[in-house]
């Protein structure tokens, strides 16, 4: 007797036939004249590889590397990012939130699963899962623990339930023992979980040796 | 509405799965599926808070089953037929009902990158001054609309603190429906972790949630 | 547990089906998987509030595609094997592990009469009494545990009216746990349909809940 | 292409191999001893055949004909019901509550779907689902309405979410012009649903002439 289903609820049950039924919706809408599939071509590409959060990490090595940069950031985060041409669809209202020695920032969405795309690409599958979006509320620390960050209790934690049209990202703390490093050297060290909130920047980056 | 769509606070969903350099798209449909909504949004026959909606109607048990981008696809089938892109017909048969002519000009590769990086601003001057200043207590108010809202359901009746002001923005309540853009003032609303979740929560923690003036009271 | 089990309030469950001339059980299974649930429990191994809290543990997504006898199912594994009735392997093999002795005595036919006639009394003598009296205000506790608790979530935080107290009760947040039964005043709360859903309610009616002492608060 | 598949919600997705999994299980549970075949028989026989909403009916029924045992009944409904023997397993702790001109009741169990066996059997597939359990506390005028019951506005609408360890049973208001009716006549106008509290007692019945 098998045992009792309900252990494997990771297991999303995709319907083997949606490859193919997307497939017949685009050849409708093509057909129909609706859509264009090289624009289709276009739009995948565009986050496949030119937006991801390498242009968020640009934006955060300046900020460590500039203090000028780094005050208009938080001043008015759409506009200081547009100065490196990141802009546009969903992150036309952006707002900064710096991470410090007193305060950690984490984002989340829980309505659906708002993300700054400009700055940080399409989000990953564990930000719009239902269980960051349930949990990150309400127990915040026990997230940040599962991915392997100890808050103190000196620290407070702020949560951004992103669900209006402003949208979140983090500035990580820069970490100890940078100040010889350019900024493109900072930027390699920034990882798109630290702008969410749920790391730290590192340095040396794991793995590696000083 | 109250649906399991809103699901801040809620127990059971297990543990959060961390995939490593996790590619964009897992799989070629979902990121046809993706282009597909950017580009048959483009005819403007919809806009973000009715897209929004229309995966909130879902089915409860099927929305918790599907994928992230099977909802996608769900979606833009029913936003075709509604917003009457594509006939319930057509959608069918798999193919475009004879005698109906080409619709045009489609979005184009070569827009799609000005297209991108526009965006679509929800952002509108109000010549009213805000309602509330920052430091000001309010009260998230208790409304269980059926319809489309973004005021969380673990926020209302709970007090907060203005943290500031955001702008005008378009009211999702009435925007989702067709019924209006709204435009109304914006807050930054901090609420203590545990005025939302009771003494469990570290006295030190808080969330803020972006709130439209229609959601709030004076506390 | 703030659980999809715990559904007040909520939309998009569609409407109400009622079936003419319904059938007790839909199918044989349905009535062997009670019958089962309810002989199965007659060992004493398991409790009322450990047999809602296992169905409660049922997966959201699984628990709403699930019909109710298929919970039933679920539920009655799970606890067979976590009280040690029954091993993981003997459930997986569908037969008894050899060496082990029958397990005596077993619920009888001539004994069902008594079984269900008696029931389980959850009312317990208390010596303290009450910390309410009838038309006193009060407040449901904002809390959220991870746990079992009979709280619905809708009421949370809400203030309401004493209007009588029902006696001594077990406490399920701790008895569905095996943490004992820690027995406390049950008290029928009046709460104004205003007060939970806000003015989309009528002002005339109410929701009523039985509600357990560490539920409450003075308001 | 198909249709999206969101429509047929009401579909319940029952594997097809549960009969034989329950199956399995019964056979398992009888070679370790720990039921007897006889013993389920019975518990199915009892609440397909024996207890069901007739016991509820003799009841309502004898409220209305005896103004002294609806006295009794509504001041404690366990011990009134119990003169009939009805009593036990989820109707230990019985309440009887009234409907009148001015006050209409109705019983839900919000969390799973708690119902007073003894005097209404085993409850219906509505009286369990998300539809009901969801929406009656809610919006119990519009989920009345969906069961032909338009309730007035000079009406107060009492829901009871039976969530602890209190049964309800709901006594109807007694039709007009029943003073002739004996009570075995009264207790066969009284249906399920008027004692859940989502229909009237009526009278003659529905689809009779008087």
């Amino acid at each position: 007797m098998p045992p009792a289903e309900h252990h494997d609820h990771a297991h999303q049950d995709v319907p083997s036939d949606l490859a193919l039924r997307v497939k017949a919706l685009e050849s409708l809408l093509v057909e129909k004249g609706l859509v264009d599939p090289a624009a289709l071509d276009a739009l995948i590409d565009t986050y496949e590889n030119k937006v991801g959060p390498r242009n968020g990490a640009r934006v955060v090595a300046r900020a460590w590397a500039e203090p000028a940069y780094k005050a208009r950031l938080l001043a008015d985060g759409t506009s200081a990012i547009a100065e490196f041409g990141f802009s546009g669809r969903q992150g036309e209202h952006m707002v900064v939130v710096e991470n410090t020695a007193r305060v950690h920032n984490l984002i989340v969405c829980t309505l659906c699963s708002c993300y700054p795309w400009p700055v940080l690409g399409l989000p990953p599958v564990w930000y719009k899962s239902a269980a960051y979006r349930s949990r990150a509320v309400v127990d915040p620390r026990g997230v940040l623990r599962e991915f392997g960050l100890e808050i103190g209790e000196d620290v407070e934690v702020r949560v951004w339930d992103s669900t209006a049209e402003l949208r979140y990202l983090v500035l990580p703390e820069r970490p100890a023992g940078t100040d010889h490093l350019s900024e493109e050297d900072l930027a390699a060290l920034v990882t798109r979980d630290a702008m969410v909130g749920v790391a730290k920047v590192e340095y040396p980056k794991p793995g590696e040796t000083a | 509405m109250n649906g399991v769509h809103d699901m801040g606070g809620m127990h059971g969903m297990g543990p959060v799965k961390h995939e490593k350099d996790e590619p964009v798209f897992h799989a070629p449909w979902e990121g046809r599926t993706f282009a597909l909504t950017l580009a048959a949004g483009a005819w403007g026959k919809w806009n973000i808070d009715a897209g929004r909606h229309e995966i909130e109607l879902i089915p409860p048990a099927q929305y918790l089953r599907m994928s992230y981008y099977e909802r996608w696809y769900v979606r833009l089938v029913e936003l075709l037929a509604k917003r009457e892109l594509v006939s319930r017909e057509e959608l069918e048969t798999g193919h475009a009902k004879p005698g109906v002519p080409k619709a045009s000009p489609r979005l184009t590769a070569g827009q799609v990158p000005a297209l991108l990086s526009a965006g679509a601003l929800a952002s509108r001057r109000i010549a009213e001054s805000p309602r509330f200043q920052p430091g000001q207590r309010v009260r998230a108010r208790n409304i269980h609309p059926a319809g489309h809202t973004r005021l969380p359901r673990y926020a209302r009746g709970k007090q907060g603190t203005i943290d500031r002001h955001r702008g005008g923005f378009v009211f999702p309540d009435t925007n989702a429906h067709f019924l209006g853009e709204k435009p109304q003032h914006v807050y930054s609303v901090r609420f203590a972790a545990r005025e939302l979740w009771g003494d469990q929560a570290s006295p030190r923690d808080a969330v803020y949630i972006d709130m439209w003036d229609d959601y709030l009271e004076p506390a």
